[in-house]
């Protein structure tokens, strides 16, 4: 029997596909799609300590082969996710994985405290990489020393397994990974969006309310693929790799640069089934290459030939 | 919820805007008026995402449904040349729609350009249950008019506008509309989809005439189901407060609100 | 009449569109298929000091409305391009620059003194940003002190108008455009390509012979058109804006962003006469919009509405 | 060197093989047996970069060319679904072809699997020309294997290898060739097409046989016309030193090149 279970560190998933951030609400409306038990877990929207309304629209636009989104954190705050989404995850049949964002070292820490007693989750995502918020987000990890900063106090409160998701708008990435693992992260989330603008030329202003966004999907999937390989490359910390994954072959190459497991992202919403469908191609595949498990696969770009 | 639909007819109904009869059972039978289909165009990467579209017409015993769209880019090109018997790939019918009842007095239809959509699929429903319908149609000029006459065969009161006046009464379809009010010809629900500025004025005059409004909005979308809020448009003070959003998300709480519920 | 004509510092453009380095040869390959004398100009394939054979293949592959290229500035050489390119391209009718490369700041200042008195160039654009060599190229264009230090070395030395090709792979795009104007240089070229990678998975390694590559086309214009944006609101310099232009629509976000000029790359291997294409288009543009130049237009997202 | 040739036939000639032919006055002309055609695919942005096609006849009367071409990837795969009438963009014909004069002794045709479709355009003219001509193919399958009497009718001497047997001799093409030579059955020139291990054993073993050996190389390309260096092949070390090339552009100094000059 082949088997797809992976293990970052303390986190232990039956699979190795995962729901990204914000593109899978808080799990429910894709409910009635797809059977979330089939999938290795739900990493729900960026949560924050309190309520958050967002950007004003237009809050998405397509590009070549992508999109931005500017959604701005939109989420009902700790309190509001605790009471009317929680009760609900915790039964849902698969690992459930907060996204938290703060403003403040503060409220970073707040989140990390409160959830790691919350029942029902599997980890924590520290979002350090939000281009669409004016405070916190992507600051917290476009600098090592911030970044360290940031995890000394975090990682000693969070009793979850935590892992930190990085910005592709560094001119370093293995050094903020670098300092992931110095400072006890479990895992790195590579990559968060990268910054874009569309300008609607007949308005000859930006596009998008918030002027800037992130972009996502297929266009980038060749940068997130090579973060992932410059990461695991040069700095010891397991990987959960994303970014334009669409298909069975694209998953494949992001294990074989190193992640031990994938998340999706914006194919959600371009075909809902596409989760459960890259896990079956996945068994497949496995199947094909007579192998026994995703780990032969993982970091296979790597070895010698 | 996702369905493989195959193209029946392709008609080009006026300037830029084709007609598209499609088949697929659960569809034709679940629509409502005022619900959407998110399609998406072609398996590659470029278009990306789906499109949504109004349902403009279904019919369950024909296990049929149609949409109108107009081309105005990239995606509406291609699917310009669909030929019957191809596929295509269908999320829905989504969204909120136009919830009827109780209705009082007549029903009054205020379409902007492809804004029509929607309401022939609602004129059909409401044709059927016996009431009476007024249609006020608005476009920049008589070519980018649908004619109406293959939509509406059961009959409707229609009255037209245009901007360059090539058809019916110069003017927006809201200054039309507004004529009815001042003489006092006409009341009753109004039903109204076209381009943002159109439904701002509505929402603004409708102050002083105070009928029953709502109308469908049309934003970028993403998802389409809810999931990533990219769809929103801003609630209006009076549905603000604590816990209460401060927006709603048009694929899911609409595309069809009161017009008291949003700011535009 | 309108006209099209820009100015950057001291270098003037009959024309505000050139075709960017490394796509367009030495100006020979497309000179059957366009009159070069349209163009505001051809920025020559990146130059070095000594002849450089470049990577192994493969050295390109199509991503999702990209490409990545690992050519590894195959050239002739700075005494190859002067005896057999040079010649030609002086009666070539349109704004020729050259875009040089070292692997250590003295072979910058020796190719900047030696090309300063060649006759016939209009500019020289120091490429900063180039992420497919093991020695210099990029890691000049990630550090603020590094640039800086470079172009103390080179500016004064280059006696012809000054570019900086600067790299999106980096934390603060602004703050190195910023050292360009600090140090002198006449203008900033945005973006190079970021790096990327496809991985092979049938091989199960890296695709391109360089493993990683640049990344360029229509998938990283937002990135691009941002980062113009965000150069012109923070730093008074003028920009060359490329990245992922296809079509008079997709120049016109860049003017509006605040480029004076743009450079047209991977579109003229899909549409050989895209450049003369965009040229037109730009002056329907102008007519229909009733305006007088192209600089009506440039920066025009930043005014508000 | 640019041009739109319409789609004149489609057709389906082995397992994922694919005849098209085209018409455009110009190409059909110019092209030369080894030239290619640079083509872009749809309008989009993705697939985004033109594609080669060895161009596998032309006939300047018809105004007509073909293409011979696997359906392999997402490129491929919309090609097929082209239908008579459609445009299709080619630049070309690109390339240095197969020079042929002085030809010592018959022609040995040499193609592995889809690498038959610039070696069909060169027998018709070799044949037309009155050469003595000699097929050996070879592919996975007799499956794969295009129906060599559509393209070749005048007649000329064929042997088929297929690596599971099913159609003419058990192995590969290249073994196939060998058995001749080592029999002394057969001398003259040879032209190859295929895969690059078959084009290397080819290469290597000529090192023994040695005949003339041009191959047409393929390799990925971005321009096609020379201007990026993305389509390069090592030279073979005799052909480097100062000055020279350590790398060829296959669009631009091939595809065809001379067994000497490269390094494989
Ligand atoms: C609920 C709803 C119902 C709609 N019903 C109809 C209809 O019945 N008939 C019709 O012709 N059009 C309708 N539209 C608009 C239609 O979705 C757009 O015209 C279409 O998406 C344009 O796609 P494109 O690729 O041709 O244009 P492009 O401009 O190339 O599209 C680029 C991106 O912008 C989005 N976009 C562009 N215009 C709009 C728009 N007006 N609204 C939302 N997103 C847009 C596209 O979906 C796509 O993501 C509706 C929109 C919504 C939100
Ligand atoms: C000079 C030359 C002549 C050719 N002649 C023929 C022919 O006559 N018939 C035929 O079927 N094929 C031929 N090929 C191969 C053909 O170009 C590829 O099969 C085709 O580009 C695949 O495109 P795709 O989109 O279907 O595949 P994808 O794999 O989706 O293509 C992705 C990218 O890789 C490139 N690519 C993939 N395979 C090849 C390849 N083998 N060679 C070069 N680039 C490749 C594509 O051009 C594209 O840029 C030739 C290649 C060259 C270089
Ligand atoms: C609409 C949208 C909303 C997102 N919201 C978040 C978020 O709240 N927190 C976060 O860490 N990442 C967020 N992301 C980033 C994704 O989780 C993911 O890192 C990124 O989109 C790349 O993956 P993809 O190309 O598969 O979409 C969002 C992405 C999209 C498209
Ligand atoms: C094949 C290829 C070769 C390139 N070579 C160079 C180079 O030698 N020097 C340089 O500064 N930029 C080089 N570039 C980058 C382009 O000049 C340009 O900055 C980039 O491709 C973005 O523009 P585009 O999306 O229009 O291609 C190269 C790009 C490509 C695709
Ligand atoms: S489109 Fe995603 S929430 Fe509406
Ligand atoms: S493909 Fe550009 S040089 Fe050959």
């Amino acid at each position: 029997m082949t088997t797809l279970s992976t293990v970052l560190g303390p986190l232990e998933l039956s699979c190795p596909v995962l729901a990204a951030s914000g593109t899978f609400g808080f799990g429910e409306e894709y409910s009635s799609m797809l059977d979330l038990s089939e999938l290795g877990g739900v990493v729900v929207k960026g949560l924050t300590l309190e309520p958050r309304w967002g950007n004003p629209p237009p809050r998405v636009v397509e590009t070549p082969a992508g999109m931005l989104n500017a959604i701005g954190l939109q989420n009902p705050g700790l309190e509001g996710f605790l009471e009317r989404e929680m009760p609900r995850l915790r039964h849902c049949g698969t690992a459930v994985i907060v996204n938290i964002n703060g403003e403040t070292e503060e409220e970073f820490a707040v989140l990390a405290r409160e959830l790691s007693s919350v029942e029902g989750l599997a980890a924590l995502e520290l979002n350090v990489s939000c281009p669409n918020v004016p405070l916190g987000g992507i600051t917290f990890g476009s600098s090592t020393p911030i970044l360290q900063k940031l995890l000394k106090k975090v990682r000693p409160l969070c009793r979850l397994p935590l892992l930190v998701k990085l910005s592709p708008n560094v001119t370093d990435i293995a050094g903020l990974a670098r300092v992931c693992r110095d400072e006890g992260a479990d895992a790195v989330s590579l990559i968060n969006t990268l910054k874009g603008m569309v300008i609607d030329t007949a308005a000859k202003t930006p596009l998008l309310g918030n002027k800037t966004g992130g972009l996502s999907g297929p266009a980038i999937r060749p940068v997130a693929v090579r973060m992932v390989y410059e990461v695991f490359q040069e700095v010891n910390i397991p990987i959960i790799g994303m970014g334009g994954i669409m298909s069975t072959e694209d998953a494949l190459q992001f294990f074989m640069a190193g992640a031990r497991a994938v998340a999706v992202g914006t194919a959600n919403f371009v075909e809902p089934r596409i989760m459960p469908q890259i896990i079956s191609g996945l068994r497949a595949y496995l199947e094909e290459e007579d192998l026994e498990d995703i780990g032969s696969v993982i970091g296979a770009a790597h070895r010698e030939t | 919820m996702q369905a493989e639909a195959i193209v029946r007819k392709l008609e080009k109904v006026a300037e830029d805007i084709i007609y598209l009869k499609l088949e697929e059972k659960s569809i034709a039978q679940l629509a409502l008026p005022g619900q959407f289909l998110h399609i998406r165009i072609g398996r590659g990467v470029a278009p990306l995402l789906r499109r949504p579209f109004s349902i403009a017409g279904a019919s369950p015993e024909e296990k049929a449904f149609s949409i109108l769209f107009r081309v105005s880019g990239e995606g509406t090109r291609l699917m310009s040349g669909l030929r019957p018997g191809d596929r295509m790939d269908c999320l829905g019918p989504l969204g909120r729609g136009f919830h009827t009842a109780p209705l009082k007095g007549a029903a009054l239809m205020v379409a902007g350009g492809i804004g029509i959509a929607p309401l022939l699929f609602l004129a059909q429903h409401l044709l059927g249950a016996g009431h009476k319908l007024v249609f006020f149609y608005g476009a920049p000029s008589a070519g980018e008019m649908v004619c109406l006459e293959r939509f509406l065969f059961n009959g409707a009161e229609t009255w037209l506008a245009t901007e360059d006046g090539s058809a019916g009464r110069r003017g927006t379809v809201v200054d039309l509309l507004e004529g009815f009010f001042l003489e006092g010809r006409i009341s009753g629900s109004v039903f109204a989809c076209g381009p943002r500025p159109m439904l701002k004025a509505l929402q603004e005059k409708n102050e002083q005439w105070k009928m029953p409004l709502k109308f469908s909005l049309e934003e970028r979308m993403a998802c389409g189901v809810g999931a990533c809020q990219g769809c929103v448009v801003a609630s209006s003070p009076d549905f603000m407060g604590w816990g209460a959003r401060q927006y709603h998300r048009v694929c899911l709480e609409g595309p069809v609100f009161d017009a008291g519920e949003v700011l535009l």
